[in-house]
Parts: C-alpha cells; structure tokens; sequence
C-alpha cells in the first residue's frame, strides 16, 4: 500500500527504563521501526518482550507506569513536519492522544470506565479534540458505534459498560478511539481476553476499518496466528530488542533468525493434521527426535471413564433470605467415554460449561444427576471419604493458571510428596526417590525440589502441577486449560510432555481448551460444548474435518491461521451471541438426543438454550 | 427495587439481633438500678421494694419482652436513674451527636479526599510521603489527646472556641456550631487520616486500570482523567470506608463528649452505663447500634446510586 | 541473604525501628528500673515542670513522669498485645471456618458478626468492661472480645478466596482432610493478611486502653499506663500540659511506628502490590 | 497557727458553717437588687428530680431552693420552725404536733394545708414511692391532721432523732398533695424558686416565686449549668460565661484566691473522709492490723496530697461545733516502725499481707488518696493494689454486698450523733456495711438513744469515738472544704451555704449591677 512515502511513525532506537528495587530496569532495550501510512505493522513477542512498552512510549503513556524514554526518538509526521514525540510537551501529546493516534487495550472489560455511561466516554474526546457540542459529539458517536457494527446504537449510548458483552464492549472501545479519525491506531493485544469467534469480528473489525480510513495500525500481538491474519509487516521482539522485521509472507515462510522460527515452528496450524488419525507431537525447533508420531498404546477395549447424562447446576441466591431464585445450567445431560490412554478434548467458548464438566467428573463441584464411572466404580455415589481415598487415586486435576495451582508457602518437594503420603503409595525412604524420579520424567532438576513455587517460572511450575498430578499413577488426568497461559514454545514442551506420558503410562487424559489448534494436535476425539450441552462429539478427524453442527463450523472457521497465505479472517463473520445459560427454577430441559452420523460421531439434535430459535 | 426490600429485610433481622444482643448483655451488668436510686441509703428491705416496684423480679424473657414491645409501640420507658422519658431524650442527644458525626465526617472528606487523591497521583514521591505522613500521624494519636490539644489551643490559648458544652441549634445555631465545632474536629482529625489513607489506597488502585489508560490514550487533560474518570469510581468505595466510620464515630463520641461536656449519645450512655440506668443503656446502646447500622444501610443504597453496577444488580 | 521485603523501604525501617524500641522498653524498663520508681511521689515537686532532677515533669502527685512513661510502656504494649493474641485466637478459627464451611455456617457466624459490628468497638469494650468490673485481665478481654468480630471478618474473606484458589483444590484432590487442608494450605496463605492485620490491631488496641482508662475502665493506678497519665492530666492541662504530652507522645509514637510497619509488611506481604512500593 | 489548729480553736466560738476566705471584694456588699439571671456552673448532674426518691447531693442542692422543709436548722444545728410555725413534742416523746403557716404557697398557686403535709410524709413512708429516708418514719404510728393548719404525728416508740431528720433533705419536704407522679420530672415545691425546665444533663432553670412565704428572692432566673470537669468550670468562671461556681478544683484555689477579679467562699465542713476495714476480713479482725495501717497513713500528708490542703484533719467524724465533738482525740503519726511492728505482732512478715482497695471514681480525690496509701502501705511491706469503682458498683460491691477489704468513703456532716453514730459503728447500723461488731459501742451507741440529758448524751458519743479510734474501728481522716468560686457581681454570698454544709441557697443572692 504504501511505501515510497515518508513513515508515519519512525522508531529510532528507543531505551525504555523502569524504576526498580535495584536500580532502573531496561524495558526496551534498542528498538527501531517505522510504520508507513494506511500499513498495519505488527509487533510479536512473548511475555517480556517489551511489544507493550514500545507501543506506550509511543503514546509517553508509558511514563504513567513508572518508564521513562531515555534515550531515542519517537519520530511522528504531524501536519507534513516530523516532531520527535519523545521530546512533545504534555499539551502537544494531549491533542495527539485519541486525535492524531488512538489506542485499544487487552482487557474490554476494565477499558471503560464503569461508572459513566457509553455516551459520556464516547464524546468526551471529541469534545476536547473537536470542540464539539454536546448532540454534534452524541450523532458522531452514533455515527461510530454504527460503524463498528453494534445493533441499537442509541440504546448504547445511554447504557453502562456493564450491560455489554466483553465483544461488544471492544467495539465501543474501537469506536473510541476512532472517534477523531486517527492516523494510528495502536491495538494492544486487542483480543487476548476474547473467545475465539468475537475475536475474528475484532480482528476483521480493524482490517475494515483500516481499509475504509486509510489509517496506520500498529498491533501488538503474542499470537502469530493473529499476526498471519493481520500484518503488512512484522515486528519480531524478544527481550526488549527487535530481532527480525519484515513482509509477513517472507517472516513466515522464510524466517532469518533462530528465535523467530523456533517461535513459528511451536505454533499449531489449524489444519495442519488433516488426514492424520493420530495425535503428533508440536514441533520444537532442535528437538526433530521426538517429532515421531506418538505410537499408540493398545487400546483397551472398555472405556476407563464413563460419563452418562451428567448435569450441574449451580443456584443463583437472590432476595429474602438468599434462597435460590434461578439455576445456572453449567452442564447439562452431557454423555462421554474416555478409553485408556486416549485424549478426549472438551472444546469451547467461555462459559460453555467444558471446565464445570471436569470439576464435575472429580466432584470439585458437585453434579445434580448423571452417572460418572471410573474403572466401573460410581464416582458420584462414593462418600466423600472413598472420593477422597479413592476416585482422586485414580483421577488427577491439572490447573489453568500456574501461579495459582500451586501453594506459594510450601516447597515443591512437599507439595508433590503430599498425594503420596496421603494416599500411602509409598512410604520411608521410597518416598524420597519417588519424588525425585518424579521431578526427572517431568524434566526439572531435583535442585528444584527444596525451593518454594516463586522460584519457577510458569511452564516450570505446570511441570510441578503435573507431578503432582503423576504422584500417585493416576488413570486419568484433567487438564483444565493447562498450557494456555504459557508462552508458546513452552506450551509446545509442556504438550510435548503430557503425550509422552501418556504414550509411556496409557494415563487418559479430559483435555480441556478452547485453543482449537492446540486440540487439533493433541486430541484422539474431540467434544464441542455450547451452553452446557455437548454439541457434537466424534474422533479428531471427524470433527476437524468433517464438522456437523453449525456451531462446530463457526467455531471452526473463527480461528485464525498462522499462515499469511490462508486469510481466513472476513468482516462478513457474524456470530450469535451465546445466550444466557440461567434457567428459572423448575425449568425442564430436554434431554439430549443424538444424530450418530456417522460411527462415533454425534451432533446434538436439540434447540439450544433458553429460548432457542431456529437457526 | 428488591434490591432496598433485600436491604430492608435483612435490616430488621440484624435489629432485632442487636437488641437481643444488647439485651442479654445489660443484663449481666453487675451492680442494679435500685441501689443506684437509693444510694448510701440503700437497705436490704428499701431495695427488695424497689426492685418490686420496678420490675427487676421479673423473668428475663418477660423482661425482654415487655422492653421489645415498648419499643415497639414508641413507649420507650424513662431512665431510672435521671426520671426523663427516654424517647424524648435519645432524640435530643442523638441530634446533638448528630450534629458532631456530621461535621466531623464533613471535614474530615473535605480534607482527606483532595489529601489522598493528591498522595495517591504522586505515589511514592514526596507528596505521596508527606500526605501519608500526615495522616499516619492522625491516626496514630488517640482522638481524645487531640480533643486536649485543641481545648489548650482554641479555647486556652486563643479564646476562639468554648472549650465544653452543648447548644442546641434549635435554640441559637451560631452557638451550637461553636460548640460542635471543636469535638468535631477532634473526632475529624483521626477520621480525615483514616479516610486519606482509604482514599490514597483506592485511588492508587484505580489510577492503575486500564479505563484510566483509555482516558489518557483520549487525550484527556491529567486533571480530567484524575478528578472525573478517576474520584468517581473512587466514590463508592471511600463513601462506603466512611460509612464503617460512622461505628468508629459513635464509639469516640463516649470519650470526646464526655471530655468536652458535649451532652450528646455518648456522654449519655456513658452516664447511663455509670449509674447502672439498665433501661437507658439497653436503649441507647440499640439505639447507636441501629444508627450505626442504618448509616451503612444509607450508604450502601447510595452505593448503587453512585454505582451503575450495583444498580442493576 | 535477602534482606525481607517490609525492610526494603524507609517506612518499613523507621517503623521496625520505632516497634523494636518500644518492645525493648516494655521489656527492659521494668527490669532496669526499680517499679516504684513509677510511683515514688515527691509532694514538693507536684506538677513540675521538666527539670534537671524530673526530665520530663512530674504529675500531680509529684511522680516522675519519664519513669512513669517507660515502665508505663509494658502495661499498654502487654495490654494491647493480649488483647490482640485473644481476638486473633478467637477470630482466627471462627473466620475460618466461616469461610471454609461456607453455607449455613457462614450465614448464622457472618450474621453474628456483623451484628456485632453495628456495636461501635469502643461501645463494646466499655460495656464489657462495665460487665466484668476493672483490672488488667478484664481489661484484655474487653478489647480481645471488642476487636475480634472485625478480624473475624476480615479472616473469613481471606479464607474464602483462598480456598477457591486451585492449589486448595489441588491439594484436596490430593488427598487431603479438611482440617490438614484448613492448617496446611488455607492456614498459612491467610497469614499475612492475620500478621498485617495484627500489627495494625496492635495499633487499635493500645489506642483502646488508653480509652478505656481514660475512661476509669483500664488499667487502675498507680500502675502506669500510658492511658491512665493521659487521663489523669485532663484536671492540669493548662497549668501543667506536659503531663498529657508526655505519654501522649508516647502513645503516638508507638502507634505511628506499628502503622508504618503495618504498612510496609502489607505492602510487602500483598502479591497485588509486591514489589511496587 | 495552722490552719487546722485555728480552726478548732474558732469553731469553738463560732457556729455551724463556718465560713472564711471570703474574697476581699464580697465583703463590700453593696445594696440589694432584684433581677438578673444568676448562671451557675454546678459541678454534677441532676438525676430523679423527685426530692423523695433522689439520693444524691446534686439534686439536693439544686432542688433545695425549689423545696421547703417542715421544720430546719438554724446555724447552731438547733432545729427550729419553718413551715411549720411552731412545733410540739409531748412528755412522752411519741407525739408531735405541727402548728402550719397560713400563708405558705405552693408553686402551683394552691396554699398549703396539713393534707399536703399527711400527703408528703405518707408518701415518704411508703416503700413504694421508693424514698430513700423512708425509714426517718419507720416509728410512726399515726399522721392525724385535725384541721387545716396542725399536723399530729403519732409515734409508737420514741424516736429522738425524728425532728432533726425531718429538718434534713428529703424527710421533712412537703410538697402539694398529688403531685407525686409529676416530681420526678417537673419537681412542685414552695421554695422560693420555681422549677422551670431540665435539659437532661445540660442545665436545670430556675425561676423566682413571688409568693414564696418568706419573701421573693432577689434573682430573677437561676440556669444551673452541669458541667462536671472542673477545669472546664473554672474557665467559665474565668471567661466570664459563668457567674459562679461551686467545687474549685483543690489544686487551684490558691490561685483563684489571689485573683482580684473573683471572690472565693470557702467552708467547712462540706464532708468527712475516712479509710474502711472490712471487719470480716481475716486480717482485719485484728485490731493491730488495723491499727498498723493507720500508723502508715500522714493525714497531714494525704491531705495535702489528694485534697491540695483544702480541708481540715481530725480524729472525729461529729460536726466540729457540736458538742459530741471530741476535741481530745488526736489522730495517730506516721510511723512505719510501729506499723510493721504491730503487724509482726499480729503475724504478718514484711508482703505476707496483701489488700485490694476498692475506690469509687464518684470522688477522684479517693483514687489520687488510695494512690498515696499504697505507697505507704508497700513502704510498710503491705502489698496493696487498687480497684476502681464505678459509683453504682462501689454501691454494690462495697455498701450492699460488703465485699471488699479496704475502701474509702465521704459523708455529710450529720449533726444528729444518733444517725452518725448509731447508723455508722452499730452493729445493727444501717451504714455498717464494714460488718463492724464490737459490744462496747453497740452497748453506748443503744444507751445514748435512751439518754436524754444532752450533756450526758454528748459524753457518750464522747466516749464511742474513743473507742471506734482506740480499736480503729475505722481511720477518721478529715473535714474537707467546700468552696464557690463567683464573679464580684455575685452578692449576698454569705447567705448561700445551708448549715448542712452541702446545700445552695439562693433567696438571698442578688447581682449587683456592675
């Protein structure tokens, strides 16, 4: 698009520093890029990469956080001159912020402030940039929310951050900042915190709005699908400095540096297996070895978990005296079997009810009904004290968030030698070398095993997490979530893992995620959850490449490929918003039923919802 | 709307808790009304009569009963002790403590919100220290030695103030806020240092939300996005300190009062508690109780007007 | 050697400073200085002014208020202290319970205790107090009992959020009894927000005896408290304000030294805030 | 001369209260006026206003000039008439008849007749109403009230001190038959001043009755404000905003003496102090304990310390003019030798013996008192400690349960030696809450009652005193001071102490036009 201009932006090595405990720590190290007019030029990077602080500095907003620019220059075109925005005064950055460039965050739902209405934070930029009047910034605000595409317009204006969805709220956000034709846009990890299917109307929110105004987009991303979908140009970070830069079609298919193309080899493609019946290992640049195909232990013929009909419903309290005034249907009548040494993976969106399922499965919430048999034992009719001494024998949990999973007040080596001593697996000194040929199969050094959780980092402690789980040689391990908060590469190597303990031990495993690429890897069947129910339910294979309900499919076809090549990402998506899932009390849902379309592969034949219209 | 009839419910059964609390618990105090009546000329068969005449023969639950149900239908009863009707009197005094609770807590937000929003933009610079300094210091004298200090500089030194006293405002409004205005900026000065701590506290955490982020990337001038975008959501959370507060007030109003002969609540049911007045201290600790409740309940309501959040739910 | 967190800023450090000097006054005035050096009387010098032979004045029975402030120092710190450790050891396994237990457990103790709330803490102490009659146990339990519904409170919403985090989870799946759940995983998690609270408390508490005996419910003469020589200087302000000063100051500075301190463990301990200040 | 010498030499001359230090300016005392409102700062809080059922000096002293007795004292304590005209008492002892004024008016404007008087003195008796001298009518038989101006009082066994307890606070007030249930609130005298309005611990106003039998007083209003910190009163005193005041802080009278701007009254006696044993506590009931511990009390020095001088020490509780004063006891000297002597004796090793002395906080010069005597009591090897009391549980714990083992306490002057004597040290007594038993006073104590010849009767009393000091029955401390502070407009001040040395009058206070 554009080229033989002069930059819009143009980033001369830029040093960031921060305020530390020890003296200022370097957020940016030496950082230089431009960015042409009408180009959306993405910044990737893992956590610590700086993308954050680079985008902020460019805005000074940076300062606000305790950085401070020390040296480099910020250049930015204003009005034909180049003015170094790192020297601008506070009322030139001012008029530039929201006018010149604006910005969106990570999270919707903290972007706006709660307490004032849509209307009021639309128009107050415009007011201050464009002198408007009150109904002159009103009908420009209407004007914007129409153009990113939010149904009742004026209905917004005059509602509360809250009564919007997180999808909706980031347009508001998007509107925003559009809201004086900015030059630049600046979009930081504008839709991390988003499902997947709102995440594709944000992305080809951007790319229209960028081609219908013309303006610059500098997107910040650790995603590379993201970045496929979206970039002219890509920034690669790492550490605070650049390490590569170019077209994304020559980052992608031809990378440069080692660091980049160890980024690019961890990301699952989504589509990459078609045809493939087993799950592979992900790819990790050095490590060719072990990029065998898993060899499949032999299947048992009876399954070890069975799940029939299980349904959770947790009380909304209200009113006098706190009774229960509606029923949330976290999971309803959904009906699975796990056969040894095989992955079932529970995909879907927030709020699906895939994490209520596990927790329910290991009765950390407790079912209303259903029937859950582990090795033939009824899960759900054990006291607690069998659930105890038993079922948590033989079933594991995994958590989501590695900070959270694991006592901070305790070392490693008495959390994982817990489970052991409790459940009296081994005792005397044959708890010490468990512990320790424990901490060698998940690969941490045994040095690790007197230190204290704070110590680690997060892959590092979902490798505790997981040894923990390993402990006491469970059957099956729920993994809820495990690898989506780490980095990619070491969410490669912590996937890499579990397969291979599964191919060694035959453990099952409940793999729960919403990260469509990630399950296309690891999974040997796939369940789709929306609402409760379990939409549709058959082998990798089929559900990958052979989806049945419409929901599968759009879930499917929002997911962003990490390939420049395949754009995927269309402003003509629209997704349904996903209905409420609370039920007034005493509502009688159907049962599921099932069409099997084909051996093992079901597609739910129920309405789904409350009041479900036809689709 | 259910949201008030939630309030309001769960309202009433904590009031009739604290009245059987207060209940059972002025009736343990040692020592009894009719020989504080009858004094150093108190005899076993004067007492026995006494009592009889009355009612402390009676079952407790009796007892309770017929108190609960006085105060049900507005007959409060009279103090034993000082014979007034004790309707009439809690609401004299309770005006009168009013008017402290409400002056102190006035100047203690006036001063401690701009303090605290102030430390909390400047935070951990100078400012930051010199406020929290400040009010650290505040809070960390008991209000009474401050009640002291102010007597021996107002009313002492500068002859500006009277040093003890009450007026009713009904009377003569000038004088009654002479009066007020010294025990409430002694209750104030501890308050505005708790408050400016609670205020730099939340605004601090507000200060880091991403809304604030926004509101700079807009180009909102520092001011706006500080004393608008900011304070505002700061509202609810310091009213709500500030109510809590409200409990902390009436507790140093016993002493304040009584060290600046302010006959208010406090002083009154110090005395009550003093002269063994079963009957006034079970009214007047329900009576502070029930304020001290309702004032929260006030500013939760106010809460959800200040909260759209809280509103819907 | 990792010097701990609440030291790394000046507020931390002043505040150890102040806390660790004051407890070694409690501690060592009363083994240094003889106890009647607290209640010697001189009629001759009554309401003296600080001179060479009294440095910081005498009271209205001619006592030496420096001694008096020094060995009064135990008194408030041993008071406060006790009254602390009983509403902690009260509140500690009533808050969590509450919030482990949950459901109907939770409602009746959370109703309980915010019932108890309405009763302004101060309130609540003179009424026990009054109940229990005045000396230096009763004293402690009065403020123990007055302070105990708030850190009840505040444990209970600690022990709730701790006990949704996944490590709970993870470690009942473990295999873990509630109550090795409740001391090994809850327990120690809670024990900074006790610890900060604590210290502040301490704060509260030595405010409280100074109230209460200000009131003629705490500490009873001749001891020395810091409380009581304020109070007994209310009738000599004017002619003689160093005897209000003098243990004022002292109740100031200990309280100021504990909310630093206070303050910069919270800081310290927060994860939300660690590291920041 | 010390004061305390020249003070019993005087009050041998002298009678009754015996005032001194007058300010130098009151003694110009200028011509009366009539008008004006006298604002005082009184130095307690009003309770039941209902002169029968209140117990406490404050209201007394209010309500004194509300009320108006059937029978006083003049200043030598002699009871003479007041409502009542004349009175009579028959041969025998058991009758009295009271002659009434005809023009007494009651401040609801009805005159008072002998129905008001039956009215007022059966209500007293009644344990209902809940009077706390109840008992001064416990002998009577009859109340007969034969026409409009005589009252018959029929006794049916003689009961010599009745008259004099009919001229003191409560017993002998008469109020306007029915109006018992209003007292309390909206007290109804013949006094010369009416009761107007009580803002509850605030102040009580007072308004001049002009048809007061004995002349309308001179002030228009009497405001007593309540105001209980005696610093706070002095500065309304000093400030201007207060006329007078009563209770000068001890320590400050000295100064407030040497201000030309205010005048002083003192008096004495306001009270008298003494240190309690419980007779039933084991080491108390040996009398060499006992008087171990007065051996360790200097009154000199304890007087000075808790009271900043202002009183006078003696041996002997009798109003100081009276003739049952016995002017021979002399007081015991510190002397800590002795004391651990007699302790030795009584077998009690330096800190073998250890007391709690309850104090109550009514009076803060008995906690700054017991804080001096423990120091002594620990010089001596006595470990003491102290418990302060509230006044309701010093009541409680002290007067009504007798649990304690050493305490303190005040009384007014009575100048009746049967009430002070009998009440006090008999084992029957209604004030021997020390659960003191000892044969010898009980057998004077009895005698007296029947002893008619005052001489006589004095020299028993004489001789009861003897005793209660020789076996310190109790430790007689001293007559303390009462004092008013007031601004030189304040006149007429030599009028205002009633001969009980605790009431306020003030009929004949005027303000003069300054």
């Amino acid at each position: 698009m554009a080229g033989d201009q002069t930059p819009l932006v143009s980033i001369d090595k830029l040093r960031v520093e921060f305020r530390g405990e020890d003296g200022p720590i370097v957020g940016v190290e030496d950082i230089s890029f431009s960015i042409a007019p009408g180009e959306t030029v993405c910044v990737v990077g893992e956590s610590g990469s700086g993308k954050s602080v680079t985008s902020l500095s460019l805005m000074r907003l940076v300062e606000f956080g305790g950085g401070r620019i020390t040296s480099g220059r910020l250049g930015f075109s204003l009005n034909g001159k180049q003015i170094d925005l790192a020297q601008a005064d506070t009322q030139t950055m001012q008029a530039i912020r929201g006018d010149e460039i604006g910005m969106i965050f990570q999270e919707p739902m903290t972007s706006l402030n709660p307490v004032f209405t849509i209307e009021r934070q639309m128009t107050d930029g415009l007011r201050v940039h464009r002198g408007q009047s009150r109904s002159a910034a009103r009908a420009r605000a209407l004007e914007l929310l129409q153009q990113v595409r939010i149904p009742e317009p004026e209905q917004r204006l005059k509602q509360y951050p809250h009564e919007l969805s997180g999808g909706m709220r980031q347009r508001v956000v998007i509107a925003m900042a559009m809201a004086c034709e900015p030059r630049l846009l600046i979009a930081d990890e504008p839709t991390t915190a988003l499902d997947v299917t709102i995440q594709a109307e944000i992305l080809a929110l951007i790319d229209r709005l960028k081609r219908e105004t013309g303006m610059a987009v500098l997107f910040i991303t650790h995603d590379m699908a993201v970045v496929a979908q979206m970039a002219d140009r890509v920034v690669v970070m790492y550490r605070g400095n650049l390490v590569e830069e170019g077209p994304v079609e020559r980052i992608f298919a031809d990378p440069q540096e080692e660091y980049t193309r160890k980024l690019l080899a961890a990301v699952p493609r989504l589509g990459e297996m078609r045809g493939k019946s087993a799950p592979e290992p992900m790819r990790l640049v050095g490590e060719t070895a072990s990029n065998a195909p898993v060899t499949p232990i032999d299947v048992d013929p009876k399954p070890l978990l069975q799940v029939h009909n299980l349904t959770t419903r947790y009380p909304v309290k209200g009113g006098l005296f706190r009774r229960t005034i509606a029923n949330v249907h976290a999971v309803e009548d959904v009906s699975f079997d796990i056969p040894r040494g095989q992955t079932l993976a529970l995909v879907g969106e927030s709020g699906c009810g895939k994490s209520s399922c596990g927790r329910s499965i290991l009765r950390l919430s407790e079912p209303t009904s259903g029937e859950v048999l582990l090795d033939q034992t009824d899960i759900l009719a054990l006291s607690s004290r069998d659930l105890r001494r038993r079922a948590w024998r033989d079933m594991q949990m995994v958590f989501q968030d590695p900070f959270a999973s694991l006592n901070p007040y305790m070392r490693l080596r008495d959390q994982v030698t817990e489970p052991i001593r409790n459940f009296g697996i081994h005792t005397g000194s044959a708890v010490e070398d468990r512990v320790s040929e424990l901490f060698d199969r998940v690969e941490l050094p045994r040095a690790f095993m007197s230190r204290f959780p704070h110590e680690l980092s997060g892959g590092q402690r979902q490798r505790i997490a997981i040894a923990r789980a390993l402990a006491v040689n469970p059957k099956l391990i729920i993994a809820d979530e495990a690898v989506s908060a780490l980095d990619v590469s070491v969410q490669a190597q912590v996937l890499n893992l579990m397969m291979e303990l599964q191919a060694e031990l035959g453990i099952s495993y409940l793999f729960i995620s919403h990260d469509m690429a990630v399950v296309e890897r690891v999974a040997h069947r796939v369940g789709v959850m929306y609402l409760g129910r379990l939409v549709e339910i058959g082998s990798r294979q089929q559900i990958f490449e052979n989806p049945q309900h419409s929901y599968t499919k759009s879930l499917l076809s929002a997911v962003p490929v990490a390939d420049p090549t395949k754009r995927n990402i269309h402003d003509d998506l629209n997704f349904r918003p996903i209905p409420s899932p609370v039920f007034p009390l005493g509502y009688k849902s159907k049962p599921s039923t099932y069409d099997e379309v084909a051996p093992a592969h079901l597609v739910l034949q129920n309405e789904v919802g409350l009041d479900a219209a036809p689709e | 709307m259910s949201y008030i009839l939630n309030r309001v419910f769960s309202m009433m059964l904590t009031l009739f808790l604290i009245s059987a609390i207060t209940f059972a618990v002025t009736n343990i105090l040692p020592g009894d009304v009719a020989m504080m009546i009858m004094g150093t000329q108190s005899n076993p068969e004067a007492l026995a009569g006494l009592r009889e005449t009355l009612g402390l023969n009676d079952p407790l639950l009796m007892q309770y009963g017929r108190w609960i149900g006085g105060m049900l239908t507005g007959d409060w009863g009279s103090s034993l002790v000082f014979k007034e009707p004790i309707a009439p009197l809690l609401l004299q005094k309770m005006t009168a403590s009013g008017l402290l609770v409400l002056f102190s807590m006035t100047i203690a937000l006036a001063c401690a919100v701009p303090l605290g929003v102030w430390a909390a933009v400047h935070a951990n610079r100078w400012q930051d220290t010199a406020a929290s300094s400040t009010a650290m210091l505040g809070v960390s004298l008991p209000d009474f030695f401050w009640g002291i200090m102010l007597i021996l500089l107002f009313a002492r030194g500068l002859g500006w103030l009277p040093s003890s006293g009450f007026v009713d405002p009904a009377d003569d409004l000038g004088a009654a806020i002479r009066h007020a205005l010294l025990p409430s900026l002694a209750l104030g000065l501890g308050l505005m240092a708790h408050l400016t701590r609670m205020t730099r506290a939340t605004m601090t955490g507000i200060l880091k939300q991403e809304f604030i982020r926004v509101a700079r990337a807009k180009g909102l001038n520092e001011s706006t996005v500080v004393w608008r975008y900011g304070l505002a959501n700061a509202v609810g959370p310091v009213m709500t300190v500030a109510g809590l507060q409200v409990g902390y007030l009436f507790g140093s109003i016993i002493v304040i009062e009584s060290l600046f002969n302010y006959t208010g609540m406090g002083w009154l049911t110090y005395q009550a508690l003093l002269n063994r007045d079963i009957p006034l201290i079970q009214a007047s600790v329900f009576v502070i109780a029930a304020v001290v409740m309702l004032a929260n309940l006030l500013v939760d309501l106010l809460y959800a007007v200040v909260d759209p959040r809280i509103r819907l739910s | 050697m990792k010097v701990p967190a609440a030291f790394r800023n000046t507020k931390g450090i002043v505040g150890a400073v102040v806390v660790l000097t004051v407890l070694a006054v409690a501690i060592l005035a009363p083994l240094l200085i003889p106890a009647d050096w607290a209640t010697r009387m001189d009629m001759r010098a009554r309401l003296s002014a600080p001179t060479w032979a009294h440095p910081l004045g005498t009271d209205q029975l001619g006592r030496d208020l420096m001694f008096r402030v020094l060995l009064g120092a135990q008194t408030s710190i041993f008071i406060a202290s006790a009254a602390v450790l009983m509403s902690i050891v009260i509140g500690l396994p009533l808050g969590l319970i509450s919030g482990y237990m949950g459901k109907t457990t939770d409602n009746v103790l959370m109703r309980l205790v915010d019932t108890l709330l309405s009763f302004p803490a101060l309130l609540l102490a003179l009424t026990i107090s009054a109940v229990l009659g005045p000396n230096l146990q009763n004293t402690i339990i009065a403020i123990g009992i007055a302070f105990t519904p708030f850190l009840a409170r505040i444990i209970r919403g600690e022990a709730l959020r701790v006990a949704q985090m996944p490590y709970v989870e993870a470690a009942r799946t473990a295999g873990n009894s509630d109550l090795r759940l409740i001391t090994l995983h809850i327990l120690p998690n809670i024990m900074p927000v006790v610890i900060v609270q604590a210290t502040i408390s301490l704060a509260f508490a030595i405010l409280a005896e100074a109230g209460l005996s200000f009131l003629g419910l705490g500490t009873q003469p001749p001891d020395a408290s810091w409380g009581l020589m304020i109070q007994a200087s209310r009738d000599y302000l004017d002619r003689a304000p160093w005897t209000a000063l003098v243990p004022g100051a002292a109740v100031a500075l200990t309280v100021l030294g504990l909310n630093m301190f206070g303050d910069a463990l919270r800081d310290a301990l927060d994860p939300r805030t660690r590291g920041e200040a | 001369m010390k004061r305390r010498e020249f003070l019993k030499s005087t009050s041998a001359l002298m009678g009754g209260t015996i005032l001194y230090g007058l300010g130098q300016p009151a003694l110009a005392q200028s011509e009366p006026v009539r008008g004006g409102t006298l604002i005082w700062g009184h130095s307690e809080t009003t309770q039941n206003l209902d002169m029968h059922q209140t117990g406490t000096a404050s209201t007394g002293r209010v309500l004194q000039n509300v009320h108006d007795s059937i029978v006083t004292v003049d200043k030598d304590l002699n009871v003479i008439p007041n409502l009542a005209e004349s009175f009579e008492q028959s041969d025998d002892g058991l009758t009295y008849s009271f002659k009434l004024r005809p023009d007494v008016m009651f401040h609801n404007g009805k005159t008072m007749t002998s129905a008001d008087v039956k009215y007022s003195f059966d209500r007293c008796r009644n344990p209902d109403t809940g009077a706390v001298n109840f008992e001064v009518f416990n002998a009577v038989e009859s109340i007969e009230t034969p026409d409009d101006l005589t009252v018959i009082v029929k006794l049916n066994t003689v009961n010599a001190p009745f008259l004099s307890r009919l001229a003191e606070n409560g017993a002998g007030v008469i109020m306007p038959e029915g109006s018992g249930e209003e007292q309390g609130n909206t007290p109804v005298g013949c006094g010369p001043f009416k009761f107007v309005r009580r803002e509850f611990g605030n102040e009580v106003e007072l308004e001049r009755f002009d048809d007061y039998w004995g002349g309308p007083a001179y002030l228009d209003k009497v405001i007593a404000r309540e105001i209980t910190e005696p610093t706070v009163r002095l500065t309304g005193l000093r400030t201007g905003e207060l006329h007078m005041i009563n209770d000068i802080p001890a320590d400050r009278i000295a100064e407030i003496e040497g201000d030309d701007n205010l005048q002083v009254v003192s008096w004495f006696p306001l009270n008298w102090d003494f240190v309690n044993f419980n007779h039933d506590f084991e080491p108390f009931k040996d009398p060499k304990v006992r008087e171990a511990f007065d051996y360790m009390i200097d009154k000199d020095v304890l007087l000075e310390g808790a009271l900043w001088g202002q009183g006078a020490t003696t041996a002997s509780p009798s109003y100081p003019t009276s003739a049952s004063y016995n002017k021979e006891l002399a007081q015991r000297p510190q002397d800590f030798e002795k004391a651990k002597a007699l302790l030795a004796e009584a077998g009690y090793g330096p800190n073998e013996l250890s007391v709690v002395f309850k104090v109550t906080t009514n009076y803060p010069y008995h906690v700054e008192s017991a804080q001096i005597m423990l120091e002594w009591f620990r010089m001596a090897g006595v470990d003491a400690s102290i418990e302060q009391l509230t006044w309701s549980d010093w009541l409680s714990q002290v007067w009504v349960d007798k649990d304690f083992q050493i305490s303190m306490m005040n009384f007014f002057t009575l100048w009746e030696p049967d009430f002070l004597y009998y009440s006090l040290w008999n084992t029957e007594g209604a004030f021997n809450y020390r659960k003191i038993s000892h044969p010898k006073v009980d057998e004077l104590t009895a005698k007296a009652r029947v002893t008619v010849d005052p001489a006589e009767r004095a020299a028993i009393y004489k001789e009861v005193q003897q005793v209660v000091h020789d076996d310190t029955l109790d430790i007689v401390l001293w007559f303390r001071n009462g004092t008013i502070g007031a601004q030189p407009a304040v006149q007429g001040l030599d009028t205002i102490v009633h001969p009980n040395g605790s009431n306020l009058r003030f009929h004949k206070v005027w303000l003069a036009e300054t």
